[in-house]
This record gives structure tokens, sequence and C-alpha cells, in this order.
């Protein structure tokens, strides 16, 4: 068993691109779900827009570069904007419904063979991120003897990390501001709001875009980093994903959602290295129990398991607040 | 450049020798031995023109044209059994034009068939093939009328199941409030728990009612499962005072947890019950209109009588009204006397063996037994009982009703047929915008 | 062979940097989500293939080392992290995947740190196009869908379809394959009744197989992977089952049936499969490699990648991937013509340029870093659902 | 997005205008006591509102006007439809019929947070209030024209410290006066029933309303509180501002209301000051009811057993 | 006699047990809470004989729901017990309570919104569903309106309607003991006599009656006995006139308005 190098696929995965594509888009939810209560269960979708958003003005209408990072953050809150309008009356369970339906309603249509010279169908999009890649100061790669990182994955966790830092901190500046308190506030009861003169609409407005835009920037980051969209990534899986970081780190933290994503793709990591280590030829688990493909479902086993254990015993997440979970909202 | 060219066809003698060898299926190309040379063959027959066995007659002596970037590249004329070998040069893009005055009198070419192909020459030998249509008459395009039945059926069946599914998980959610993300996977709990009964039944005395056995187990167990799972976990929660995120979060874990324990014992691969897949759809005059094939029958009363009765049960019955009073109020349904903790255990059971029978049934409908099925049916029953109205036993029933009609009907009306499933959520999205509560939903009061 | 540039990285910078002496092979193939099934072939043929090289004397004097990965499905997401975790092995050539859709995910990465990705099932034409069009770190084995759909038209053409409807999986497999079977019959002057499109993630494919049912097709093409197990038994219900309607399949579903349609369900069926015919004996090498093994679709293109990555580890006597890349074309075009991995080592001992010609058929890599030239097999279900060669067709791409 | 939240410096002044009107019962003199009769100075005029449930017509007011700068009392037996006339005024619910003014200004149509900030604030009869945020957060939510509020001031604290700091100080006060400075810091998920209803007045007034609406402000206050908030609602009028009330507890109707309006069945059945309403049969019969003023263990005891033995003898019989 | 203030916590208790004895229902030193660490109730007594009506009364945050609550079972009990006919019914889960005999009107979210009128009161008598044709009528006797609209479901009910539907939920299973959390809350003043002459009467026929009320007054006037709670602890005790005209307790607690000299 080589416990460094379960820790070196963990850390790879933890600090690497994906850890950052799934933090920024679970700071988003945490916007949306954690601090104004819409439950959003169309994340992927604001991913996907931001994502596309850059690869169709760059590539299908030749846009610059730079118009299309424009385009990657007006594309969110347009979607916000277009989604938001009719479904913020709903109430929380049928809101999650709704946008669940949206997100997979845009990425069906981004797959689809109908619109396959706008969104390249099934394919997705390639070649946008040249300039990308060529803004790329690192002349070589990061080895940190547990961890190395090549030329190009640098790059990439160097601006990741940078937006995601940014983020952080205008979800903490605004959330101690009042207008975050009118956010929460909503979460707890919007009709208590209206009745005080605030327009809980505007305001629920204000979070569905500003969470998708930084759900956006997790799809503009994902497609650089990638040089790639591609509509299967961004499946209800994703949404999913991004929750279950969320509330791993926990709701309504300015850190949960990073924390969060960094411990999900840890574990993710970490399990798949340390299963495939175990079974299979030179394993300890005898291959009767478990061959090598066996072993590679069973990180998902037990990444359901640690989900539902943490949850259980941590149902507040890692920095949430013991006291706030145990007031009952009625 | 030249070198590759060589060994290019060296290699594809290689495959031709091959295919010299062993041919049984070629029965007509060997009859006449082809020239090794690369060649375009056209066959030209009369489709409409039948001789006694029922074979088309071809079509002798008709010139053909072959041009490559507008450059002559060959000419061949069929021969009596309307086939024309024409040799060329090099691989590559050939247009063959067919000489419309050398047909014999009385054949023409079909309305839409132009006198000429565009031929990719890649293969050795006369595999580079072409054909001029000549009195096809293209099987009639099915009607709007029929193909409407068609759709309708389809979207009924469909409904159904996915109304059993809603049921089940309207149950739990409307006496727990739990958006239970592990439904998919009681689906697929169901159907694989069959298929494995199936295969075990299927070789012994009872191999006849293999299916309905194997079914009828599944459902027990389906059962079985919703009580263990509110025993050791959703239960337990409960007691612990879990929200209801928190849970719906353990029940995304639990989806993940059951999706690959399925995946890691019966493997990835699809699989199929042991009888009743040979099925074909007849017409009946008592099916009033619809061609179903008998496991469509046996669906559609199954799943009609088991959702009608299960829906007036719950909603006539001390039990039904109970889950909704737990579902309202936990502590007060205590405080009224009731057992709180068995009103959801029943909802459990019950919704666990409605799910399991959707999953059997879904399984004998699509043909389709995989641990992916629930995943993927999953928004589709979510959309089903939100447009119906979340935690009403009604609604679950007429929001399948309409989603599994748009679902199949979409695809007539305009919704583009790969992305089908696009129809019923969007329907979804209007309908909520216009009842935020669902159909059957009701707002509460203010204040 | 010409080293040609990288969009990206430009490795041959550092073309001179030194492998460790040890050619690791990493496998970047599905393991888990929806094409699992398409793994244990795949792995079956690199094991296979490493298992020979290894007896005749490994690479470079040293034994070749495997690293298996799972390439999980474009939905898990799981791929990028599966070959950090492969390329931290210090796999020089990593041998995957098996869908395109999640090439493209992985293709930067792995070329980036100056490893060869080397698919054996990759039939994606965008793999011959825009940045991908140089012979950088990218190879495959696997001929562009292009062949297949000639091959398939002009096996329609021969059995005289002239108004064919094709049912294709919505991805860009079934996509591409319906597009070049359908250019290709349109072309050559039959008609296509409908092309109709499902999702992978469909609940139900009614819709579309009614619309198959109701075009007044002469026949259907299949396109798709393991739900055509499910479409088969809707088709037959729609009274467009094979008995009716011939029925045509592609290398994604051309499977064994025998547990699903022994009754007969498909008999008659024919299908196209990349990959010239596998000898019995083959076959036979493979079950000893994974003995629970049933089909054998693109193990022997893996099988391939993985002897030509070792030979042209050889011929440039350095293990790393740069390389390894810069002669993968030149051991598989012009020179002495070798058939296995101990005849190509001699071979290149003596100081000859060889060319490989493996188990897939005649192997040519052409500047894109993909076959120009292969050879399909036309392949016929008997009625106990099992499939058998009639014949295997050579072209150039 | 941000264009409705700018016009947020349009709520009315803390101080509202009673130039010329008298206020407090002084400006009621003279008002008539039938049904829907007319005010020297209304602040609230309605006309002809419906609202039907089903087959249930819930409300159904022809003509009624609030005194502006006094405190009115609207009371009615359950299910008279106060609540529901609250609801429909603040338009938290819509009319099937109607017309309704503040100030002149028609209200129909507006949306509930407009009408808020119109100067029109209301409680609700079961309280709201915002479980997770702390009693003092509460408060400050209810402030009204803080910068902070809008997003692109949001991040620069420089930009509404100071303001923060003021509304803290007034919701400090606030919260002394309801005996809630306790739980300053607790979740307002945690208080009590009592607590609650006392929190949600408290919040009402950090708006600085032209007119509270408030329904049943003291049902289930404790009663010694319930004297010394009293006091504070009086002062309310003392600054000018409008209380519509809604309560059951008459000793308050009496002790600080200057008009009291009745409701029954959805329609105003009376008016008047509260000495004259509470004399009026039609409301003693339906409303107050015979016991009322009189002490219950006074009733004679013998009566009440004698009561009960004759009907669990006449259950007997039944069986 | 109205006993000394609590400050006296040893001879409070002492009376306590004294006079506890044979009662109903009794607690004895409860100390609850909701959170861990945070005691609502410090050390409270109470009993009740058979055939009492006792009333409690306190400001607001007192403890007095959180004392029912723990009576039934709804809050968890730190320390001391619950004793019903001198056997412990500590932690008993409510359903099993109600077996037993105890009827509970909570404070708030007292109705199931999603179901009838009629539904609700169903659920009363949940576990002896033959009784309710008969009780049925008896509480639409109380409470006329509940019987005109018993198809209504309750969540579109005013809040006095719903208060009256509590109310005779918790009347459907003919407890003989009955604890009442502010049931005449937002009741109209003829209604809310109209309860406080109910309670008596159900009281008078055998029913052991605890009841919480703000409407101290009119909660006094009718019980036998009442209990001052202040800060979870008692404060005062004794009959409930004596309470009433305590001075101390009316500065406190009662307040002079609405009082009649
Ligand atoms: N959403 C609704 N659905 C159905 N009926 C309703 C709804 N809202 C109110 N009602 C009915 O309308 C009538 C008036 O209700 P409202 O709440 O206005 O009464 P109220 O005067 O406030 O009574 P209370 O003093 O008991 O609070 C009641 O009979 C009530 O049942
Ligand atoms: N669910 C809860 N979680 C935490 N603390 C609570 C909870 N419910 C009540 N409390 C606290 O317990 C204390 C007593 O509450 P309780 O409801 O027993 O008061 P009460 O005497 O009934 O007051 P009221 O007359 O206002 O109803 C209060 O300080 C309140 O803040
Ligand atoms: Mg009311
Ligand atoms: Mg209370």
């Amino acid at each position: 068993m080589d416990i460094l190098e379960i820790l070196r696929a963990g850390l790879q995965q933890a600090l690497g691109p994906q850890a950052i594509v799934f933090a920024l888009a679970a700071i988003g939810l945490n916007i949306h779900f954690g601090y104004t209560g819409l439950l959003n269960f169309g994340q992927a979708g604001f991913v996907a827009a931001g994502a596309y958003g850059l690869a169709v003005t760059v590539v299908t209408f030749e846009a610059p570069f730079i118009v299309g990072i424009v385009m990657a953050i007006v594309a969110p809150i347009v979607l916000a904007v277009i989604l938001g309008l009719p479904t913020l009356r709903l109430r929380a369970d049928y809101l999650a419904i709704v946008t669940i339906a949206s997100a997979e309603v845009l990425r069906f249509v981004f797959g689809s063979v109908e619109m396959k010279d706008t969104f390249g169908g099934s394919n997705g999009l390639t070649g946008f991120a040249k300039p990308f890649q060529d803004a790329n100061p690192y002349s070589s790669g990061l080895d940190l003897g547990v961890v190395a990182f090549g030329r190009n994955d640098l790059w990439s966790l160097t601006v990741g990390w940078i937006l995601v830092a940014l983020s952080c901190v205008l979800v903490w500046a605004l959330m101690r501001s009042p207008w975050g308190r009118v956010l929460r506030s909503i979460r707890e009861d919007e009709d208590a709001v209206r009745s005080l003169g605030k327009n809980v609409f505007a305001y629920k407005m204000q979070a569905l875009a500003l969470g998708g835009v930084i759900g956006g920037l997790g799809g503009l980051f994902l497609a650089l980093k990638q040089a790639s969209v591609v509509p299967t990534d961004y499946s209800t899986l994703m949404t999913f994903y991004a929750f279950a970081a969320l509330l791993l780190g926990g709701a309504a933290r300015v850190m949960g959602p990073v924390i969060g994503a960094i411990l999900f793709w840890f574990l993710i990591a970490a399990l798949g290295s340390f299963f495939s280590q175990s079974a299979g030829a030179g394993g300890w688990i005898p291959t009767v129990i478990m061959t090598d493909t066996q072993a590679s479902l069973i990180r998902y086993i037990m990444l359901g398991l640690a989900i539902m254990l943490l949850m259980i015993f941590r149902p507040q997440g890692i920095f949430g607040d013991r006291r706030e979970i145990a007031i009952d909202g009625r | 450049m030249r070198k590759r060219l060589y060994r290019v066809l060296v290699a594809l003698i290689g495959a031709l020798m091959v295919l010299l060898v062993g041919t049984p299926g070629a029965a007509q190309a060997t009859e006449t031995p082809p020239p090794d040379a690369t060649a375009i063959q056209v066959t030209l027959q009369d489709q409409a023109n039948k001789d006694a066995e029922g074979n088309p007659k071809p079509v002798p002596g008709v010139t053909l044209q072959v041009t490559k970037d507008g450059k002559e590249a060959g000419e061949g004329v069929t021969d009596d059994k309307g086939v024309a070998t024409i040799v060329v040069e090099e691989l590559g893009e050939y247009v063959v034009t067919l000489d419309e005055k050398t047909l014999p009198s009385g054949t023409v070419l079909d309305e839409n068939t132009k006198d000429e192909a565009t031929v990719q020459v890649r293969f050795q030998g006369p595999n580079n093939r072409a054909i001029f249509p000549i009195g096809v008459t293209a099987g009639e395009h099915s009607s709007f009328g029929k193909d409407l039945m068609q759709n309708i059926r389809a979207g009924i069946v469909f409904a159904l199941v996915l109304g059993l599914a809603g049921l089940g998980f309207t149950l739990v959610f409307g006496t727990t409030g739990l958006s239970n993300f592990a439904h998919g996977e009681l689906i697929t709990f169901g159907a694989v728990m069959a298929w494995t009964f199936d295969q075990i039944f299927k070789t012994g005395g009872l191999a006849a009612v293999s299916v309905i056995l194997a079914g009828v187990v599944a459902v027990i167990l389906g059962g079985l499962g919703g009580y263990v799972q509110d025993k050791v976990l959703w239960g337990p929660l409960r007691r612990r005072g879990t929200g209801l995120i928190a849970m719906m979060i353990v029940s995304i874990g639990l989806s993940f947890f059951l999706r690959y324990v399925f995946q890691y014992f019966f493997s990835s691969s699809t699989k199929a019950y042991s009888q009743y897949t040979q099925q074909v759809r007849e017409s009946h005059w008592y099916y009033l209109g619809f061609a179903l094939a008998s496991r469509e029958v046996v669906i559609i009363l199954v799943s009609a009588v088991t959702i009608l009765a299960v829906c007036v049960w719950l909603s006539k019955s001390r039990l039904g009204k109970a889950m909704r009073a737990v579902s309202d109020n936990p502590a007060l349904a205590a405080s009224s006397g009731l057992r709180v903790d068995s009103v959801i255990t029943s909802a459990w059971v019950i919704g666990g063996a409605l799910t399991a029978l959707s999953g059997v049934l879904y399984a004998l409908r699509a043909s389709e037994i995989n641990t992916f099925m629930g995943m993927r049916i999953l928004l589709v029953v979510l959309a089903a009982v939100t447009l119906g109205g979340l935690g009403t036993v009604w609604g679950a029933l007429i929001g399948s009703l309409v989603i599994g009609l748009v679902y199949e009907l979409g695809p007539m009306f305009g919704v583009p047929e790969s992305i089908k499933e696009v129809g019923p959520l969007l329907i979804m999205i209007v309908i909520l915008l216009v009842r935020p509560q669902g159909i059957l939903g009701r707002k509460e009061r203010l204040g | 062979a010409c080293g040609g540039e990288t969009a990206s990285d430009k490795p041959e910078k550092k073309a001179a940097a030194k492998g460790d002496g040890t050619l690791t092979v990493g496998q970047l193939l599905p393991q888990t989500g929806s094409l699992a099934f398409l793994g244990p072939p795949e792995f079956a043929g690199v094991n296979l293939a490493i298992k020979e090289i290894n007896e005749a004397g490994g690479v470079l004097g040293k034994d070749v080392k495997a690293v298996p990965g799972d390439e999980g499905d474009s939905n898990s997401g799981i791929a990028p992290a599966e070959a950090d975790k492969l390329i931290a092995a210090k796999s020089d050539v990593i041998i995957g995947t098996a869908s395109s859709g999640v090439a493209q995910t992985v293709v930067d990465k792995v070329m980036s740190s100056g490893t060869v990705l080397f698919s054996g099932a990759n039939t994606s034409t965008s793999f011959d196009e825009g940045k991908y069009s140089k012979p950088d770190l990218y190879f495959r084995t696997s001929p562009s869908d292009i062949l297949q759909g000639a091959v398939m038209s002009n096996l329609l053409l021969e059995d005289k379809r002239t108004n064919v409807a094709i049912l294709a999986r919505q991805d860009a497999y079934g996509e591409t394959l319906a597009e070049q079977v359908k250019t290709n019959l349109e072309g050559a002057g039959s008609k296509v009744a409908t092309t109709s499109f499902y999702s992978q993630d469909a609940t139900s494919f009614d819709a579309q197989v009614n619309e198959v049912a109701g075009s007044g097709a002469d026949a259907v093409v299949v396109i798709g992977f393991e739900e055509t197990k499910k479409l088969i038994p809707q088709l037959i219900a729609a009274g467009a089952g094979p008995s009716k309607l011939p029925t045509y399949f592609v290398d994604g579903n051309l499977a064994d049936y025998t547990k699903e349609f022994g009754k007969g369900e498909v008999k008659g069926v024919k299908g196209t499969l990349p990959g010239a015919e596998s000898s019995g004996d083959f076959k036979a090498k493979l079950k000893e490699v994974d003995p629970k093994l049933k089909d054998h679709a693109y193990s022997a293109e893996c099988y391939d990648a993985t002897v030509i990555s070792a030979l042209a580890a050889i011929a440039a006597k350095n293990d790393s991937g740069e390389a390894i890349a810069e002669k993968v074309v030149d051991v598989t075009t012009g020179g002495k013509k070798v058939k296995t991995f101990a005849e190509g080592v001699k071979a290149l001992e003596a100081g000859e340029d060889i060319d490989y010609d493996g188990v897939s058929g005649p192997i040519e890599l052409g500047e894109t870093g993909s076959p120009t030239a292969a050879s399909i097999g036309i392949y016929q279900y008997d009625d106990k659902g099992a499939y058998a060669p009639v014949k295997y067709i050579a072209g150039q791409i | 997005m941000d264009a409705d939240m700018t016009d947020q410096t349009n709520t009315p002044t803390s101080t509202p205008t009673s130039k010329d009107s008298k206020t407090g019962p002084a400006g009621l003199v003279g008002a008539g006591t039938e049904p829907g009769s007319k005010k020297p100075d209304p602040i609230v005029v309605a006309d002809k509102i419906t609202r039907t449930f089903g087959g249930l017509t819930a409300v159904d007011v022809e003509h009624v006007e609030i005194q502006r700068g006094a405190i009115t009392a609207l009371i009615g037996p359950n299910g008279a439809g106060k609540t529901t006339f609250f609801n429909l005024l603040t338009g938290f619910d819509q009319p099937n019929s109607g017309t309704w003014t503040l100030e002149g200004k028609s209200l129909k149509g507006v949306a509930p947070y407009k009408i808020a900030r119109r100067g029109m604030v209301r409680t609700f009869q079961l309280t709201k209030v915002l479980a997770k945020l702390t009693v003092i957060e509460n408060m400050r939510l209810g402030a009204t024209g803080q910068k902070g509020e809008r997003f692109w001031a949001a991040p620069f604290k420089f930009l509404w410290g100071k303001q923060e700091d003021a509304v803290t100080e007034k919701a400090d006060e606030l919260l002394a006066r309801f005996l809630l400075d306790k739980k300053r810091e607790d979740f307002a998920g945690s208080l009590s029933g009592g607590q609650r209803k006392l929190l949600e007045m408290a919040r009402a007034l950090m708006v600085d309303p032209e007119l509270v609406m408030l329904d049943e402000p003291m049902a289930g206050v404790n009663p010694a509180l319930k004297q010394s908030l009293l006091g504070h609602v009086k002062s309310l009028r003392e600054e000018g501002r409008t209380v519509l009330f809604v309560e059951h507890d008459m000793d308050m109707v009496r002790d600080i209301s200057d008009w009291v309006i009745v409701m029954a069945q959805g329609k105003i059945v009376a008016e008047g000051t509260p000495a004259s309403v509470m004399a009026d049969q039609r409301v003693i019969d339906a409303y107050l009811g015979a016991h009322h003023d009189t002490d219950l263990s006074e009733l004679d005891e013998e009566t009440l057993e004698a009561e009960v033995e004759a009907e669990i003898a006449q259950e007997e019989d039944a069986k | 006699m109205t006993t000394e203030p609590a400050t006296d916590a040893e001879k409070f208790r002492e009376t306590h047990l004294k006079e506890a004895e044979g009662a109903v229902l009794r607690a004895d030193g409860l100390i609850a809470g909701y959170l861990p660490g945070v005691n609502i109730l410090n050390d409270t007594d109470l009993y009740c004989q058979p055939g009492e009506l006792v009333g409690i009364i306190g400001p607001n945050g007192a403890g007095k729901s959180t004392l029912l609550k723990a009576l039934f079972g709804l809050v968890k009990v730190h320390e001391g017990q619950v004793k019903l006919e001198g056997e412990d019914i500590t932690g008993k889960r409510a359903d099993e309570l109600v077996t037993r005999g105890i009827g509970f009107v909570p404070q708030t979210n007292n109705v199931f919104p999603s179901l009838t009128i009629e539904e609700n009161l169903e659920m009363g008598c949940y576990q002896s569903p033959k009784k309710f044709s008969e009780r049925f009528d008896f509480v639409t006797g109380i409470f006329p309106a509940l019987g005109e609209r018993r198809k209504q479901r309750a969540g579109g009910l005013s809040g006095g309607e719903r208060q009256m539907v509590a109310m005779g939920r918790a009347l459907m299973m003919e407890p003989s003991v009955l604890l009442l959390d502010e049931p005449s809350a937002g009741l109209s003043p003829v209604m809310q006599d109209e309860v406080f002459v109910q309670t008596r009467k159900i009281n008078k026929a055998g029913v052991s009656v605890v009841m919480v009320e703000q409407n101290a007054r009119r909660c006094l006037q009718i019980c036998d006995r009442g209990y001052v709670l202040d800060q979870g602890r008692n404060a005062y005790t004794g009959r409930g006139r004596d309470l009433a005209d305590d001075p101390k307790v009316i500065e406190l607690y009662l307040g002079t308005l609405g009082a009649k000299d």
C-alpha cells in the first residue's frame, strides 16, 4: 500500500482544475441556496452558459477572444433573467424541479443535432482557447514532490484559484452588508421581507444572476482549461456534485463551498487510488471479491457512503453552525 | 507519398485475398469474377417490374459515363444482369452519369432520382457502388393519423409506468417532505430484482411464468427495501432532527451508493427478461384502434388498476389521511395519537413496492434492465409529480399522463426528435408558470 | 516521419528528455459509466500485448509496466483525474480512450505532460481536423468513421437497398457515422427515408421507433451502442424487427447477443466492424488474459497500439513519450514488413526500417496520426444471436 | 435590474404631514357612526372591495375610511374577514373587485413591497419572524432607505457603516421597550410565541410607517407587558402616525382606540367610538357575548354542574 | 393562600411534595430545554389533582409552553420526572401518552392545514375511530362554525377558526387529562368566554385540566389553582382568586388594564 500515492492522487485533484470548477459552481450555489434559499438545481445550466458564452462567441461568431470572455459573463446573467422572470415566484421545491429541467433543456439544445451549426452538437466546440494558452507565463511545470502540475495545468490553476479567491472576497463583502441581510431574510420568509418594503423579486434576481455569473466563471474556466466545451460535461451530475460540495463545506459560509469542493475531489481521487491499489494483481483484496473494474466502482459506493455519513453526523457541514440547523422553521 | 500508395495497394490486395477465400454471402459478385482492378459497379434494376420469383428485372444496355474532376474517366454499359463494372485508375471521387436515352423504352428513372451519382472510390475491386433507383415504390410513409395513434399508445404506456413511480415518490414526499433523489435507484432495484429472479426461475419448472413470478417477488422485495431503508436510514435521521435539505443530500449520496452497488454486482450492461421480447403489436377492435403488444396490454391493466386503487384508497382511508397529517405537522400528529413512525414506515413500504412495480413494468415495456435506467427516468418522474402538484396523489397520476403524452407526441408537433425530452420539461415549466403550485396543488393562505 | 508542431506545448524542445528506462503504459479505458461494456476487450488487448512484449524480452531491456485507469464516461467527469493519476505514475504512453468525447477532455492535459495518447477506439473525424491534424502526441489505430460509413453504404447498395432509414445515437459517434452513411448513400443514388436520432439517456424510444417503422424504408441502419438491446424488441413490436425490415449494425453495436436474442430475433442482421479478421488464435489468446471475455470490439486495435508504442520506443532507443511520438508513424509505414512484436524487434535490432501490420489489419498511420487505410469486416448474425464474418473490405480513408 | 430599488429613497419621511388635521379623537369629532361613514381627514379610502374563496365571500366592504392620525380598531367575530381585508389593503392578496387609496393614490395592483414603502406597513396574525437571523438582525432589516441594501454599494462598508450604526441604535431602543433586549443575539426562531409577536411589532415600527396595521398584536402577550406597550402605541399617535389594528382584547380596544369599526361576515356592520360600539346590542350579541364583563367565577357553579349532569344523563339515554 | 415567592425554593418544594400526593399528573424538579446546555425550565414543579383545573400564567418566554411540552414528552427532559397516576412517563412517546388519556393543544401550528376540518377532527380520535360521529357532534355543538364548514381545508381558516379546530381536535378523544396552551388566543370575546366556560364544564365532568393562558384574569377566574412561572421557575402558586388579587402578581404579571376596582 503506497500511502504517498494515495495522498498524491488526492491532493492533485483537491488542488487541481476540477476542484476549481466545482468550487466556483458551489460558490454560486451558495449565493443561491445558502444565502437566498433559492433551491437552484440547475447550476450546471449556468456553468454551461459561461462555457458556451465563450465558445460560441469565439468559434461560431468568430469574435475576438476578449469579447468571448465578456459574453461568458453576460450569458449567465441573460440566463438568470430569462429563468428568473417567470420562475422566481415558485415555491422552493417547485423551483428546484424547474431549474433542473431548464438546465437539462439547455444541455439538450446545446447538444442537439438540429443546432449543430451554432453549438457544435454533441461534439461540442473547440479552438477558442489559444489566446489563453498563449498567455501562459510559465516556462515549465511545478513539481512539489508529492504533487506535480504540468505547465498548462499550472497556468490554469493560477488563474482558477485567483478567480475562486476573488469570488470568496466578494461573497464575504456582500454577505456582511445589509444587502446580504436582505438575502438571508428572503431565505427565511419572503412575505415578511415584502411587508417591510423590500423588493424581494429584485433581490432574488440579483442573487440568481450573481450566483449564475460565478457559476459561469466556473464554466469559463472549465472551457479554457479543457480547450473544449462538450454538452455532456454539464449534466445534472455536475449540479449534484456542486451541491454535495457546498453542503460538505457548509452552506451560508464563505469558505464552505471551497473547502467542500476540495474535500469532495480529494475523496474521489484518494478513494480511487486506495481501491485500485488494493484490488487486482498485487492488491490485498482477492479478485474474487473485487476485480479492477469493481475497484473503480467502489469509490463511488464509498463516496455515496461518505456523503451520507457526513450529512448524518455533521448535517451543518464542516463550517456550519449546529445551532442554526437546530432551529426549526415551523 | 509514392511509397505510401504502394503500401496501400499491397494492403488492399492482401485484404482482397481474404475476400476471395471466405465469401459465402457475396454470391452475386463471385459469379463473374471481377477484375482485380478498382472499379465502380452500377446496378440497374426495375423494381416495378418483377419476374415470377418476385426478383426485380435487370435493366440491360444502359450507358454510364464516369468522370473525375470533370474529365472523362471511363464508360460502361449494363449487361443482361443490369450490372456495369467500370474500371477506374485511382481512388477518389467520381461522378457517374446515366444516359437516359439509352434506357429501354417504358423504363424511366424515378421522379426524384437524378441521373448522376457521386461515388467515393475507396475500395479495391468492384466494391465501389452506385445505384439509380427505378420503379421503386417507396413504402408508404405512414399517415399522420396512424402516427398519432401510435404515439398516443406509446405515451399512455409510458405515462402509466411513470405514474406508478410518481406515486411511490409522492407517498414518501407526501408524508415526510423528502425529495428522494435515490428514487430512481428504487426503480432500478425493482427491475434488477425481477431480472435476477427471472434468471433463477427461467430454467426450472416455473419457466412458463418466470417473469411474472419474478415480478411479484421484486415488488415484495421493493416493499421490504422500503421498510429496511426507513428503519436503517431515514428513521434514525428523523429522530436526530435532521433537516429536509440535509436529508435530500443524504438521498443524493444514497443514489450514488445504490447505483454503484448495483453496477458492482450486476455490471453495467443492459439485460432483458427471458420472455415477452418477441411480441409484435396487433390491433383488435377492443383495443380501440390502438395496436398493442400483449405485454403492453398487461402493463396498462396492471398499472392503471394499481394506480387507481392506491389513489382511491389513499384519499379515503384513515391511513391516507394520517399520511397527510404527518406531512403537515409530525409533532401535532403525534399529539393526536398517531404513531408517526409507523405511518411513515407504511408510506415507505407501499412506496417502495409501487416503485419496484414501476421498475418491473418499465423493464418490460422498454426491454431494458440496466443499472442506470432509474437515474435516467428520475427527472421525468420528478417533472410529472411536480406538474401534478407535489405531494398530491391524484396529481402524480395527472402529471404523469401529461408528461408521458407530451413526451411521445412532442416530436409530431415540432419538438426535435433527438431531444424529445425537452418537450415535457418545457410543458412543465409553462404550466408551473400559470399554476405555480402544480395542477392539483393548493396555495397556502397568508397571514 | 515528420515531427510537426504542437499547438500548445512544443514538446520537441524537450525531445531530448530521456525516459526513465521503463516503458510505462497507462490504460485509460472505461471501467464504469455507460461505456463500461467496451472496457473488457480493450483492456484485454493491451494486457495481451504487454504480456507478449515482456515475453519477448521487453523494451530496452526492461519489462513494460502497465497502469490501469478508468475513463468513466463524459457524464462522470473522472477521466481528467484518472489521467493525472496515470501521468503521475510516469506513463509514457496512455492507451485510450474508448470514447472520442472523453478523449477531448483529456487530450490537452496528456499531451502537455509529454505523454502519448494512443487510442484504439476513437473513430471521430474531429481528430483529423483543426489542431489535431498534426501527429503530435495523439495517435490512433482505429480508422475514422469516414471509412466505416463508406463500407456501410456500399453494403447497403450491394444489397440493393434504395430507401434506407437510419436510427442513430445522438452523440459524437452516432452523428458522424450517420452523416457519413447518409452522404455516401445519397451520393451514390440511394435514398435515405429518415434519419432519426435518439438521446443516449432517453427513457423511451417509441417516437423514434415509430418514425422508422412508419417511414416506408426498405432497410434500417442502427447506429448505437448498448441501447440496441432495447431498440430491437421495440422494433420487433412495431413490426419492423430484423425479420421484417432488413437491419444493419455498426461497430458500436456489433456484439454477441446470444444471451439477449437467442431465439432468432436478430437473425440475418448484417454489420460492419473495423479491423481485419481476427484470427481465432488471437481470440484464444485474449481469452487467456481475460477468461470472461465475450466481445472483441477494438481489442485488436488496442493491442496494436500497444505494440506500436513499444516498437517506436525501441526504434527511438528512448522510452519517453516525445521520443516515442516521433517514431510512431515511422514504424507503421515503409520498410520491412513485420507482423509481430518479436519480428519487429529483430528487424530493428538489425538496423532495418520496419512497417508493422498488426492483428487489426494493415496499419498505415498518416500525417494526422490516424490510419490512412484499414480493413473493415462485414458480419452477419445467425439465429442464435452470434455473429460471424462474411468478408473483409480494405479501403483508403 | 436595480431600477426598482433606487426609488427606495422615496420612502415617506419619518415625520408624517399633520399640519392641518388634528390628531387623535379630536379629529374624529363629528364623524358619522353609520357603517362606511365619511371621515374628516381619511388616509385610507376603500370602495366596493370583495374577495371570495370558492363559494365563500370573505370580504365585501362597500366603503370605508380610516382617519389620519387616529388609532382605529377593527373588530369582529372570527372569520369575519379582518385578516383578509388587511391582506387586500396591503397587496398581499388581490380582491375580486374594488378600489382603495392611500393618501389619495390608488393602490390597486401595486406590489406589496411598494405599498409598504409608501408607508403602509402591516404585521401578520400568524407571526413571520426570520428564524435563522438574530433578533437584532430582524430589527435592522426593518429600517428603510439603507444604502447598504443596494447591490453596488454593498461591498463597501465605508458607504453604509455609519447608517448601520444609527439603525442599530434605534433597533436597540425598540428592543428594550419590547423587553427583548436580553434576546438580542438569539435566533428569532428560538423565541416563544408571545416574543415573536413582540418582535414582529417592533420590526414593523423600524420602518417608520405612516400607517401601521397590526393584526392581533397583543394575542399571546403577557398582560403586564401589554399595558406598557399600549403606551408605545399611543405615542405613535402623538407622533402623528395612524394605527389600524385588529384585536379581540376589548380592554385594549377600549383603552387606546379612538374609533372602532366592526366587521361581520365580510361586511362593515358598525362604526363609532369604543363606548358607543360596545354598547351596541348587535355587537354584544354577535361578538362580545353575554358573559362579557362578568366574572366567570361568579357564574353560578351549580347551574354549570346541573348542565353537565343533564348532558351526561342525556348521553346515557342516547346509548 | 398564596405561598411565598420561590426565592425560598426549598419551602416551595416541600409544600409541593406534600400537596402533590395522589395527583393525576405531576412534575417534580423538571430541568428541560431545546438545545444542549441551555435550560429553559429550571427546577419546575407542578401537579394536578384529579378533577382539578390548574392555570399557568407568566411573562412571555417564561417557559410555560415548554413546561407543557415537557409534560407531554415533546421536549427533552434533562432532569426530574413526570408522573401520570404515579407512573413515570418521562420521555414517553406522545402517541403512547394519548393512548393513556392525555390530550394536548399546542400554542402554534395546531391544525393540519391540508386536511379538512372534519379530517382534522378525525385525526383527533385516530386511536378510536368508532367514537368519531358521536364526538364530532359534541365538538360541533361547542363550535357550530366547524360543523358548517366541515369540508373546508384548515389551511384556509382564519386565526380564530384554527384555534377552534385545535381545541375541537383535542376534545375528540375524551381525554382524562387535558393540556391547553393558550386556547383562547385569537378568539373573539364571545368565543373566548365560550372556551373558558366549556373548559370549566369539561373539567366539572371529571377531566383534569392544565391550561396556560395569557388572558390571565379569565384564567385565574375559572381555575382551581394557579401557578405563576417566571424564567423557568415557579414564582407564585395558590388558588386562582388569591393570585388574581395578589398585588405583587398584579404588578408584575397581570397589569391593571381592564381590572375592575
Ligand atoms: N385562502 C383561503 N382559502 C379559503 N378560505 C379562506 C382563505 N382565507 C380566508 N378564508 C376564509 O375567509 C374568512 C375570513 O378569514 P379572515 O382570516 O379574514 O378572518 P378574520 O376576521 O381575520 O378572523 P380571526 O379573527 O379569526 O383571525 C374565513 O372564514 C376564512 O375561513
Ligand atoms: N424551539 C426552540 N428552540 C430554542 N429555544 C426555544 C424554542 N422554543 C422556545 N425557546 C425559548 O425558550 C424560552 C421559553 O419559551 P416558551 O415557548 O416556553 O415560552 P412561553 O412561556 O410559552 O411564552 P409565551 O407566553 O410567549 O408563549 C424562550 O426564551 C424561548 O426563546
Ligand atoms: Mg385574522
Ligand atoms: Mg407559549
